[in-house]
């Protein structure tokens, strides 16, 4: 595989937990890898599982969801239902070529910068290794979303 | 056996506690079966119920939703109204259920008959319907479940990449005619995702992926809802071995969840509840 | 109802010191029904000694009872609380399947950790309401004493509360005895110490006899070997040194169920005491 | 066709400095929809806000997306900038280049095409913005109060102070709590009943207040600003517009009960006030015991035998005929705006201590049972004596943490205010009889607050008490003696004590059914039952839910000022609540389509907020969104098969632009 290959992430947040982890690592300083983009939502639940397939349809070799701690849903109970609902969609992208691997839902607090910077760096470099994704036969040319 | 639904079809007929009555008769083919509507008391002796009776009539009844209606089941039939009670789609005192304790339906194709159980029902491990008001026939004692799965644990055998491939050659084929969808008794949507321009969640451009995304929406769906009907296999004009998704999922939320769908209208879907300590496989990165 | 066979595990001590628990048991087990099946080929459990030495030993020394109570494929009856104990404990740590490997190899042959274990008193326990009386202990004071190794830590053992046990006290009441209320019923004998330091044997011993005289109990009823030497041998010594008249007779559960049901002293070998409760019962018209 | 303005904030050299911002610029020029794009040393500043405002007029855009710092920095600032420039503030979009791309990543090409794509993602997003405007809802300006503890009288008397209408619920017979209950208060050794009383009768008498005792809340619905309340009224059997309390009836009613005021040391009457001091003053039949009432009870289930005697004797003696046999239980409703819940606390059973005695032994008491023992309004009056014979101990030992720092009794936290009422019991113990010899056995000493660590030094140098750092291991009867054995930690050997009296420092439990109450009122609670706040620090007599606040011992365990503390903190949140006439709610939520809604009402099942109504159109029932309870989540838009859910400012469709604006 190509020396400079760099792997694409998209990254949903949840706007009271892993978004305010992501700032925390920012003001900290902590650096990682720049190949992920942070979607901002409100809750991990917000996350309809459609959006991960659309994701790596475009494009993406890796997502990642990442909400509140179990028990610290600003929501009280969204990461609760957004944990089923993902551990269901990973089995079904593996099932369908794409690795577990690149699926994570993984939890980050508002306090975790560091945490944050790790798990972006980790799911990075474990993408890297794994090399481009399986495309299901050709990669659609992308219309933009933009023209509403 | 048939006369008991015939009778049991014109008492209600007749007393008026139904409109209709939505069973099975002969086709024209003289061999295999379709769904009948009797409105009229003289067409119960078309009513007929065997082995080539396939169909989930399941699907009809969302049709007549206001009118009191009679309708036969089998045992997955009846677990697909089950979900549909649980989803509020019906008022249980509107439906008449005419429940068939069912052996096993075959493969029939039009004027085609074979001698063998269909898949689903090979692997069937409930042949009295979990719900009725009236049960023909009697109760039939079930067989030990055998290891209902070993489709779906082959195809996990191929490497990643071999499933990635397999499944784009699959959708390759895919018309998007939705057949798929429009027999399945638990897609009833007024608008399905799939047809929706805005947001344009799939595109009709058809592309395998744009396929996939269709194929993932409808797996997806029915997570924790599918019976296992087959019916969306069955139907398929290109022979896409759709219900191999179903499976999959059906197999991790009984794993995961310990959950059937259909088994009885209260249990909550399993994506509708959950449990605060169950960690599912998620949130297990450390550094 | 409780089993009616069982594999019997008597230990070193019921074949030697404690021959007394042994003979009751079989005795009243025997005109009960109940079959105890003596282990084959058995071995020493370990006692107090091999844990303090080697973990691994430990656990493989009862292991070989398990395995042999497996091969007979009953559940294994213990009287000595200190086998009790051993057992438990091996059965907790072989759990764990690489240890259950590990010590598999090392007693050679199979071993699944299937069989449970449960201690005579359990099982005389559950047959207080049918127990044949002929010579009910009406009057009799007795403090019931279960020592450490029968209930300590209860969530391995799994018998009893380890501060305020009951099963005993239920037993001796049904036997139309009174049992006492107390706090010492879980207290340490000394157990082990009497060899290396007497003292502390005397100190603790002391403890427990004086409590259950000041009581007003006429006897101790124990479930173990250990602390019926403890307590029955050093009497006279503590006498001596608190200058305390304890002198209590100290009878195995076993002994006054016989009794109870109407076997003679001699049967029950109520002379092997070294405080002998002979007089005491005499008095008592129980003997 | 949107006309989308693209701001680049330099931050300084936060963004600018690995950031290539003329790079930025060119590329957003490209982008779809863009009419207009500008930079700005530092956006969020007056000059940085204005170029904003004017472009937005000069160049009559209708979307504004900046590239800055995080939206959870800067969004509203912005949103006002927007706003003033006669836009819809919901129609601004920001891309965090700092927090996430220029503070994170180096200086380099990536980070500049990271800046790019995270503004062409906001302008996609942006692209599909509409306007969106906040509803107006009326409130109710009436406050609930539950829980008629300290905590709960002091809200209640301070929302009555600021004008406002309080509906005071407490479910027994008086007010009072567990304050009520106590000789004297640490570390000041006040009389607590004596400053605690004033309070009561304020209570009873403020023309704003309701005062419903012998009720419980039994059902909420609605949100903040609109809560309609059920309280069940529990019957009394006597009518209190009429009765006068003068006492007569509980003098001569001839059935004893165990008194629960008086942890069952002492007795009262079935027809009784729970203490002197008792608001309101007038007493209640406790139907259970009442000769009549089970006379009646008798008589009604047709049992055969012996019949009650059919005593009456409260009806027969009371002047003004206020004793009503007719009185029924019944459920008042009450329309509030805010709730307030101060259920408080209970003390830990000390019965699973199986090695104090689990129960068995009468002269092992806890704190609570010596409290009574030593008021001069208990059962002894005032008499510190044994439960056993009277007699007057002279040897008392203190278990400390009984129910609490034990994870054996799955109660790991601190209970707070043991450490401080066992130096206060060694301390009064003292006073009541010099003879009196204390031992504390202790894990550490929590003196922590205004004046505690004297207080604690004085129970050691004037009271002698003897601290003793260990656990009690075992306690055990001897003669008239109990035997306390345990361990000296410092010494490093073992300990007996032959005590007259042990007392059990037990700890602070959650009230009966107050996880039942959270459910009702949908606000959470922790593995103890103990309720959340929500935010430890910042919020910490708020909940999640808007109009529901929380004060004192029903949050974790408190001493009494902090529980007054948080009484006033609670009813200040509210007033300031009640201080506006309509209240905002935020558009953000989610909303059913109707037409594509099949009203299988998953998202029903989903809410956890109890935001999704079914409404009956002419043919179908479907499901709409209360904006009032909708907090935003999306949870319901996500599990929405038929995509008929939309969550305002996160659509489908907004997300979408989000992704597929990536990597073009």
């Amino acid at each position: 595989m190509a020396i400079d290959y760099q792997p694409k992430i998209v990254g949903f947040m949840c706007n009271w937990c892993s978004y305010a982890g992501a700032d925390m690592a920012g003001t900290s300083r902590m650096t990682y890898p720049p190949n992920i983009r942070v979607i901002r939502v409100p809750c991990s639940a917000r996350v309809d599982a459609l959006f991960i397939v659309k994701c790596f349809q475009q494009g993406a070799d890796g997502v990642l969801v990442s909400g509140c701690h179990p028990g610290d849903c600003h929501y009280s109970e969204g990461n609760y239902h957004a944990r089923r609902r993902f551990a269901l969609l990973r089995e079904l992208l593996d099932f369908l070529g794409i690795e577990k691997e690149r699926f994570w839902v993984e939890w980050v607090s508002a306090s975790e910068g560091k945490r944050f910077s790790r798990l972006v760096s980790a799911f990075t470099d474990e993408l890297s290794r794994m090399g481009p994704r399986n495309t299901w036969g050709n990669q659609v040319d992308t219309t933009d979303q933009g023209q509403g | 056996m048939i006369q008991q639904i015939k009778d049991k079809a014109k008492e209600l007929l007749d007393s008026g506690a139904v409109s209709c009555v939505i069973g099975y008769e002969r086709a024209s083919d003289g061999l295999t079966a379709r769904p009948l509507f009797v409105y009229e008391t003289e067409d119960v002796e078309k009513l007929i119920f065997d082995e080539t009776c396939t169909h989930n009539l399941v699907k009809y009844l969302l049709n007549i939703k206001d009118k009191p209606t009679a309708i036969v089941v089998k045992p997955c039939d009846a677990r697909a109204l089950n979900v549909l009670l649980g989803e509020k789609q019906h008022q249980r005192e509107k439906v008449n259920i005419i429940g068939e304790a069912c052996p096993g339906v075959v493969e029939t194709s039009w004027n085609k008959k074979g001698d063998d159980l269909e898949a689903r029902c090979q692997v069937c491990t409930q042949h009295t319907p979990p719900i009725y008001d009236f049960l023909v026939g009697e109760p039939i004692e079930e067989p030990s479940p055998p290891s209902t799965f070993s489709d779906v644990a082959d195809f996990e055998g191929k490497s990643a990449a071999e499933r990635a491939s397999f499944w784009a050659e699959q959708f390759e084929r895919c018309i998007r005619c939705y057949a798929c969808r429009n027999v399945c008794p638990g897609c009833y949507c007024t608008e399905c995702q799939v047809e929706q321009v805005n947001p344009e969640w799939v595109s009709i451009r058809l592309t395998p992926e744009e396929n996939l995304m269709w194929h993932v929406m409808r797996a997806f769906h029915l997570a924790g809802r599918c019976i296992g009907c087959k019916e969306c296999e069955r139907v398929c004009p290109v022979n896409i071995p759709l219900s191999l998704l179903n499976r999959k999922l059906q197999q991790e939320v009984l794993a995961l969840f310990d959950f059937q769908a259909g088994i009885d209208e209260d249990t909550p879907a399993p994506l509708a509840t959950f449990k605060k300590d169950e960690k599912l496989g998620i949130g297990e990165w450390h550094e | 109802m409780t089993p009616r066979v069982y594999a019997y595990y008597p230990g070193c001590t019921l074949h030697s010191t404690a021959k007394e628990y042994d003979v009751s048991a079989r005795l009243v087990c025997q005109s009960l029904g109940i079959e105890l099946r003596e282990l084959k080929d058995w071995t020493c459990c370990g006692a107090s000694s091999a844990h303090s030495t080697s973990d691994l030993l430990s656990i493989a020394l009862p292991a070989r009872e398990l395995q042999a109570a497996e091969e007979m494929g009953l559940p294994l009856a213990v009287a000595c609380a200190m086998c009790f104990s051993r057992l438990k404990f091996a059965i907790h740590e072989l759990n764990d399947q690489a240890t259950l490997g590990l010590v598999s190899d090392i007693i050679g042959g199979e071993l699944r950790n299937t069989i449970e274990v449960v201690h005579l008193l359990k099982v005389l326990e559950e047959e207080k309401e049918d127990l044949p009386l002929k010579r009910p202990l009406t009057g009799l004071k007795v403090a019931c004493y279960y020592g450490c190794l029968l209930v300590r830590p209860r969530d391995i053992l799994d018998f009893d509360d380890e501060e305020n046990p009951q099963i005993m006290d239920h037993l001796i009441e049904a036997l139309g005895a009174q049992s006492i209320d107390w706090g010492f019923k879980t207290e340490c004998c000394g157990a082990s110490l009497p060899l290396t330091r007497k003292d502390i044997v005397l100190t603790l011993s002391h403890r427990i006899l004086h409590q259950a005289k000041q009581l007003g109990a006429d006897c101790l009823a124990v479930a173990c070997p250990m602390c019926h030497s403890n307590l029955d041998t050093t009497q006279r010594e503590i006498e001596a040194k608190y200058k305390d008249g304890v002198g209590l007779p100290i009878l195995y559960f076993t002994q006054l169920v016989g009794l109870a049901m109407g076997f003679s002293p001699k049967q029950l070998l109520l002379n092997k005491h070294l405080t002998d409760p002979l007089p005491m019962l005499k008095e008592k018209e129980l003997a | 066709m949107a006309r989308i303005g693209v701001f680049i904030c330099h931050c300084g050299t936060n963004i600018a400095g690995t950031v290539n911002i003329a790079e930025v610029l060119e590329a957003a020029k490209q982008m779809p929809n863009v009419a207009f794009v500008d930079d700005n040393k530092y956006s969020c500043s007056e000059p940085g806000q204005a170029s904003i405002r004017d472009a937005i007029v000069a160049n009559r855009l209708d979307r504004v997306v900046i590239g800055s710092c995080s939206p959870r920095m800067h969004e509203n600032t912005f949103r006002r900038t927007v706003a003033s420039a006669g836009l819809n503030p919901y129609l601004l979009e920001i891309a965090n280049l700092r927090e996430h791309c220029s503070w994170v990543h180096g200086d380099g090409k990536e980070t500049t095409d990271k800046a790019i794509e995270l503004v062409r993602k906001a302008v996609n997003k942006a692209t599909h913005y509409e306007a969106l405007f906040p509803k107006q809802i009326g409130l109710t300006k009436r406050a609930l109060v539950i829980g008629g503890g300290i905590a709960g009288i002091q809200a209640a008397l301070d929302i009555a102070n600021s004008g406002y209408e309080v509906v005071l619920v407490e479910r027994e017979p008086s007010i009072g709590g567990r304050m009520a209950q106590l000789d004297k208060t640490f570390p000041t050794l006040d009389c607590s009943a004596c400053i605690l009383a004033p309070k009561m009768v304020d209570v009873g008498q403020h023309p704003n207040i309701t005062l419903l005792t012998y009720s419980e809340v039994q059902k909420v619905t609605g949100y903040v600003g609109n809560f309609e309340v059920e309280i069940l009224q529990k019957a009394k059997k006597v009518d209190h517009k009429t009765c006068t309390g003068c006492g007569t009836c509980w003098q001569k009613c001839p059935e004893k009960v165990p008194s629960e005021f008086e942890v069952e040391m002492g007795e009262r009457t079935a027809i009784y006030i729970p203490f002197a001091q008792a608001v309101p003053p007038k007493p209640v039949i406790d139907v259970d015991n009442c000769r009549y009432t089970k006379y009646l009870r008798f008589v009604e289930e047709g049992k055969e035998g012996k019949k009650p005697p059919q005593c009456r004797i409260c009806e027969r003696l009371c002047p003004t005929g206020a004793i009503d046999w007719e009185q029924q239980d019944q459920v008042i409703t009450e329309r509030v705006g805010a709730i307030v819940v101060a259920i408080g606390y209970q003390t830990f059973d000390p019965s699973a201590y199986g090695e104090y005695g689990g129960g068995r032994y009468p002269d092992v008491v806890t704190g609570l049972e010596l409290e009574r023992l030593m008021c001069a309004s208990g059962p002894t009056e005032g008499e510190v004596v044994r439960p056993s014979d009277g007699a007057h101990p002279k040897t008392v030992v203190f278990a400390s943490c009984v129910g609490s720092r034990d994870d054996r009794m799955g109660r790991s936290y601190c209970s707070k205010v043991c450490c401080m009422y066992m130096a206060k019991h060694a301390i009064m113990l003292k006073e009541h009889d010099p003879e009196v010899q204390c031992y504390i056995f202790y894990i550490d000493i929590r003196a922590g607050g205004k004046d505690f660590e004297e207080f604690a030094r004085r129970a050691q140098e004037e009271a002698g008490a003897i601290y003793l750092r260990g656990r009690i291991s075992k306690i055990y009867e001897d003669g008239k003696k109990l035997i306390v054995c345990g361990e000296d930690s410092l010494m490093g050997r073992p300990v007996e004590i032959a005590a007259d009296l042990v007392v059990l420092a037990t700890g602070m439990v959650p009230s009966d059914g107050a996880a039942e109450l959270a459910r009702t009122l949908n606000i959470s609670y922790d593995s103890n039952n103990f309720l959340i706040e929500a935010h430890v620090k910042l919020r910490p007599v708020e909940t999640q839910t808007d109009g529901i606040f929380l004060a004192g011992a029903c949050i974790g365990p408190r001493d009494i000022p902090e529980s007054v503390a948080q009484g006033s903190a609670a009813a200040a949140k509210l007033a300031t609540l009640f201080s506006q006439d309509t209240l905002i709610t935020d558009p953000l939520t989610a909303v059913v389509d109707a037409a594509w809604c099949v009203g299988c009402f998953l998202c029903q099942e989903v809410c956890p907020f109890n935001a999704i109504d079914s409404l009956v159109t002419d043919t179908r029932t479907v499901a709409v969104v209360n904006e009032g309870l909708c907090k935003g989540c999306g949870l319901c838009v996500a599990d929405c098969r038929g995509g008929a859910i939309k969550l305002r400012g996160f659509s489908d469709q907004q997300l979408l632009a989000e992704v597929s604006a990536l990597w073009r």
